[in-house]
């Protein structure tokens, strides 16, 4: 790797060429409106792309495509760049044929099954929030040891937007369903795996469960569920059901095949906890991060993400020396409840090797745990729930790379 | 006056109530209690003849291929029929988990084969054809034998031979509702925030093995070309 | 026109062939992950995109481009729909020969002039805020009278990001600006318009104004500014300078073509306002809106956007009787300085013919004008700043059109 | 210790000092004070030349044209130049407003000539250049004489000779910051937040003209083919 003498140096006794020239965007006409009536990212950004960890599916239409998260500002993903899991391709459904149905698992849940179209779906009273969606699975390559280079890979499971829908307690009301009789629901998708998964019904009670539509302004895109799907804030990707088409309203959890036999967690004593869905308090740093390089020494912005199925974040702390010592960072605003947090730190290098972590506490307090701790608990084959304090480490070529610390 | 009102409390106009053909066409979970399951039969040489049809090529004559997905059958034992916990699951020298290794409840199986598989043609078996399938497979996981007939009766059997009936456990504080049996109160990890001194020295217990770092393609191409920091090479150009 | 016999009808006696039938995206396999590694919206999402008015200009190089606001949900406007305005085109700049400067327009001013590159704007302390956009001239078709059928022509010259950059305090400061003697700024573009904006000195030192290179958790778009434009909250797009090329620090307003031909306010005595800047308090009901039809007659959501240059919004009425009699409408969270704030409202249309406004109110106590209230300060020649209560007609076959009121 | 510090309130490494020939290439700026403004000249006569050879392609022979961009002179009088306001402003059956006509500020069109003008070839004039088409320009308004020279002396009289001097006012609320002369202390509308009855009567003063429904293409097109509304047919399907 070429180390830090990447950096463009541009200081000359008369002046830089690109100042004392005409540039050739500064000296031609451009380019019309609505040249691009859709527009696109400038053509210097190609290297950010969703991209799949080779080896860890065997097919792509059951894989996991991961979001840039090395080249990300703010908390809000470009819809583009949402990370992708889908376990049966992904379907560009025609919203036309579309429908929505509730049912009750017993008909005495459900005074009136029903079903929506979404031109009906679109009628019904909406809110708009911003969450993030987590796959249970991020991080999960990093169980045991380091075995992804890069922050993409290592937490690129991760996607942070503004949804629009309708309370699912609106639409289970809306049918006359019995909400002191109900305890869960589960949620199906329309396309050819028919996700399922089990949601608590206090999640629902709550009005934080969404039939959403609307994604950062616009429709939901195919790969995440066009036209609808279930938002589930704090709970992991799985249980956002894609291409919902119906919910039953049940009292007792379904043990689906991905509640059943995938995202359940191994623990050392060969038991599997099941139905685990709370996504807990994690951050990451996102600049500097694996597989990059420092341009120079001097001053930095470390820049990284927090978030918390639990709530809100309420601070997050940045350490440069593998975690003996820690300055409090600074939160962007708005600080929202499930929802990313970008945080950012001065950090001024002076070209020695640094260990880069962040920790976040949430507001009910819970600190974000380290491997050794979070290995105490659950051992290393849990797969799922890694929410372990990373490390990058920053050597002296300005090389920055992937280790864990105790 | 003009244009309705500005306020209301239901929805004249949107929605309307399914009909009973549609519910039962669409309300085809099955759940741990057998509740949805529909009445049939299948038995394991039949079961044979479409596993071998419509599943063998994917996921292998034993349901032990690794190449289109994990596999599906092995690393069971008599003795986890008996005792409910699949025994390997405690050995950190056994990576491999196979479905049936993991899988607890067998409404499960049947509940995913008949709403998913063939995966490239999902919802084509009928609902014997799933009876006889998933016979078949638990004939290939020495759970039931070669002449069992698996139906809406036998099935209930078949859950009291799963390997890992017993093997899952609800003990956590990540389920976000008070509604599973044995809640956990709290989570499992506490960590404190530390903020000086938090520790004598540092313990680095992991790096990238240097193998790896050419296994994610050229990094500089997976980064912005300007900013603070270049993607490191790591490999050659991808292709445009 | 087709009226509301266009509602799609699904109720049939044994049930919808789309629920009793297998559908296609549910017994098939789907597209592979990362089939698309930087995503694009639905197919059958293709009616919104961005476009010109016909006849509003002469040259699409020198125009406008509209946000499709009558399909937008929430407060973020997905960036490939974002509103393009250029002078001279839209260029995509090479950031690796991109060059910001900072200089005096008297050497007492600026210590150091500056010059940075990406590299080192990307390594400065960032914030990320969210911010809406409008053009001075939005709505300024329809100052005299009705022009233009739908809300994407009346309003659509507005938009709505999370923007990334460095507060343009931070770089002042950095070169040693004399921020006591300083009372403008002007501001610089680096296309071949070289677009030039005074920005008053207080809203720099309020940390408000940033050198933004980040939108919506990407780069800025090249028709947006890539690599960098200017931030200036509640202040009206054309200061925004895009391809920022230059901050000079000054003492009196520089008097440029967009602030000294365009940009400024016909009054009735024929005086021009000049520096006219600020966006002041404003809202408009997005669906339903001009040129759509209701599919029937029930219940509706009334959604919209309110807005203001001035701080937060407080509070939006809205009326379905021309108003006359006004409901406060609920206001989605999170409520953020200067950028846009979605507002919603049920309604019970019973078929008869109806008048829809929304009206805001900022957090300063000022009520958005009607049409009468606004022409009687500034008449009807103005073209910029038209802030007026816009008016929906709902006719009897559910037809939206265009109306103005007093 | 490891790796520098976590805190810091300078930017060491971010950033250089701008040459004297870099700031000199870039600020470019002319303030109606000519503070910025090259010297230089240029004759009316030279600068017609210029204009008919890159100009008048696209704003007409008389800088009348219509058809790339809106007319820039037009609508001065020998009046306007001794009075400061062009009166034609001030009539509302005049709707045409050229360039010359809104500008008060000769140093705004020297300014941005020289930076954008020719518009496919912006910054290719010299200082010079720039003074003869612009003295061109205003002969061609009638406020300079056919045998003028302008320099970046005779600037300051023309100046005092510009139709339109008088015609800025900064006395409105829509500044965002104190600095100028005039600031207006409200805003200059005033509505209630009325919640019943507000008024006797609704008055519609003005409705969409009918041939006005097609002037923006199929708006059934421009709008989601689902949903509470469908955009309506207003013309033909656009080619996909
Ligand atoms: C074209 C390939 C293909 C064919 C044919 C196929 N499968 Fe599968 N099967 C898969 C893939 C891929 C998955 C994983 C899907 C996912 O990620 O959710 C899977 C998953 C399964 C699972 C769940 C395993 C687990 O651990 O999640 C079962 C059970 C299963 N298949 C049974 C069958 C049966 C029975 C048939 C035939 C009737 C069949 N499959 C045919 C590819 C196939
Ligand atoms: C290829 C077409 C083209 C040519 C050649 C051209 N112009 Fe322009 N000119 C335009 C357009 C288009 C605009 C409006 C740009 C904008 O919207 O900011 C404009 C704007 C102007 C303006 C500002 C008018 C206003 O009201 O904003 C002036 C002054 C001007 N041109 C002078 C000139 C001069 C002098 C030349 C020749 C040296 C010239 N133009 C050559 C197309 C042209
Ligand atoms: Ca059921
Ligand atoms: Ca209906
Ligand atoms: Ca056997
Ligand atoms: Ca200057
Ligand atoms: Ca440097
Ligand atoms: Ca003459
Ligand atoms: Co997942
Ligand atoms: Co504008």
């Amino acid at each position: 790797t070429r180390g830090r003498a990447a950096a463009a140096s541009t200081a000359v006794s008369v002046g830089d060429p690109d100042i004392l020239n005409p540039t050739p965007w500064g000296s031609s006409l451009g380019q019309p409106v609505a040249a691009s009536p859709y527009g696109q990212p400038s053509k210097h950004e190609r290297g950010l792309a969703r991209r799949q960890s080779p080896g860890l599916t065997q097919v792509a239409a059951a894989s996991v495509s991961f979001a840039p998260l090395q080249g990300l500002f703010g908390i809000i993903t470009p819809s583009g760049l949402h990370f992708e899991r889908h376990h049966q391709g992904w379907q560009d459904i025609d919203p036309t044929r579309h429908r929505f149905m509730i049912d009750g698992a017993r008909p005495e849940f459900v005074k009136t099954p029903k079903v929506y179209t979404m031109d009906d779906i679109l009628r019904l009273p909406s809110v708009s929030r911003m969450h993030f969606i987590e796959c249970g699975a991020n991080t999960g390559m990093e169980w045991g040891n380091v075995a992804v280079p890069t922050v993409q890979y290592t937490h690129g499971m991760l996607s942070c937007s503004e949804f629009t829908g309708v309370p699912l307690r609106t639409l289970l009301e809306d049918c006359g369903a019995d909400l002191k009789a109900a305890t869960y629901v589960l949620a199906e998708g329309g396309d050819g795996s028919s996700m399922t998964r089990t949601i608590p019904i206090e999640l629902v009670l709550s009005g934080e469960v969404l039939v959403a539509y609307g994604q950062n302004g616009e429709m939901l895109r195919p790969e995440n569920g066009y036209p609808l799907r279930l938002i589930v804030p704090g709970v992991q990707g799985v249980s956002w059901v894609k291409w919902l088409r119906r919910v039953e309203v049940g009292d007792r959890p379904y043990a689906t095949k991905d509640e059943a036999v995938h995202y359940i967690d191994l623990m050392p004593d060969g038991q599997h906890r099941q139905y685990s869905s709370i996504q807990e308090c994690k951050s990451v740093i996102t600049t500097p991060s694996g597989g990059q390089t420092l341009v120079d020494k001097g001053y930095f912005t470390i820049s990284g993400l927090a978030w918390s199925g639990r709530g809100k974040v309420k601070r997050v702390d940045v350490s440069v020396d593998g975690g003996v010592n820690w300055v409090e960072a600074t939160l962007q605003t708005p600080v929202l409840s499930k929802c990313l947090t970008r945080f950012i730190l001065p950090w001024n290098w002076d070209g020695k090797p640094a260990l880069l972590q962040s920790r976040a506490t949430d507001e009910t307090g819970f600190v974000q745990p380290g491997y050794g701790q979070l290995r105490a608990a659950r051992g290393s084959r849990s797969i799922y729930h890694n929410n372990a304090i990373q490390t990058w480490q920053v050597a002296e070529n300005g090389d920055v790379s992937n280790v864990q610390i105790l | 006056g003009l244009g309705g009102t500005a306020l209301a409390d239901n929805f004249p106009g949107v929605g309307r109530p399914a009909t009973p053909a549609e519910v039962k066409a669409w309300d085809i979970d099955v759940g741990p209690d057998f509740t949805g399951l529909p009445s049939g039969s299948g038995s394991v040489s039949r079961g044979m003849d479409i596993w071998e049809a419509k599943c063998s090529a994917c996921h292998g004559t034993f349901g032990e291929s690794n190449s289109v997905f994990n596999p599906l059958i092995g690393g069971t034992t008599a003795e986890d029929v008996k005792s409910g916990h699949v025994a390997t699951l405690k050995r950190t020298d056994f990576p491999a988990r196979t479905t049936v290794m993991k899988v607890a409840t067998v409404s499960t199986l049947y509940d995913y084969i008949r709403r998913a598989m063939p995966w490239n043609a999902p919802k084509s078996l009928s609902d014997d054809d799933v009876y006889a399938v998933l016979a078949y497979m638990l004939n290939l996981a020495e759970i039931v034998p070669d002449d069992f007939v698996l139906t809406d009766a036998t099935i209930r059997d078949v859950q009291a031979r799963m390997p890992n009936r017993d093997g899952m456990t609800t003990a956590h504080a990540l389920w976000p509702g008070p509604g599973l049996p044995n809640p956990a109160a709290k989570p499992d990890t506490a960590n404190a925030a530390c903020m000086t001194n938090c520790k004598p020295s540092v313990q680095r217990t992991s790096h990238l093995p240097d193998h790896a770092l050419g296994a994610h393609g050229n990094l500089a191409a997976q980064n912005r070309i300007f900013g603070p920091v270049r993607g490191q090479r790591t490999g050659p150009d991808e292709a445009a």
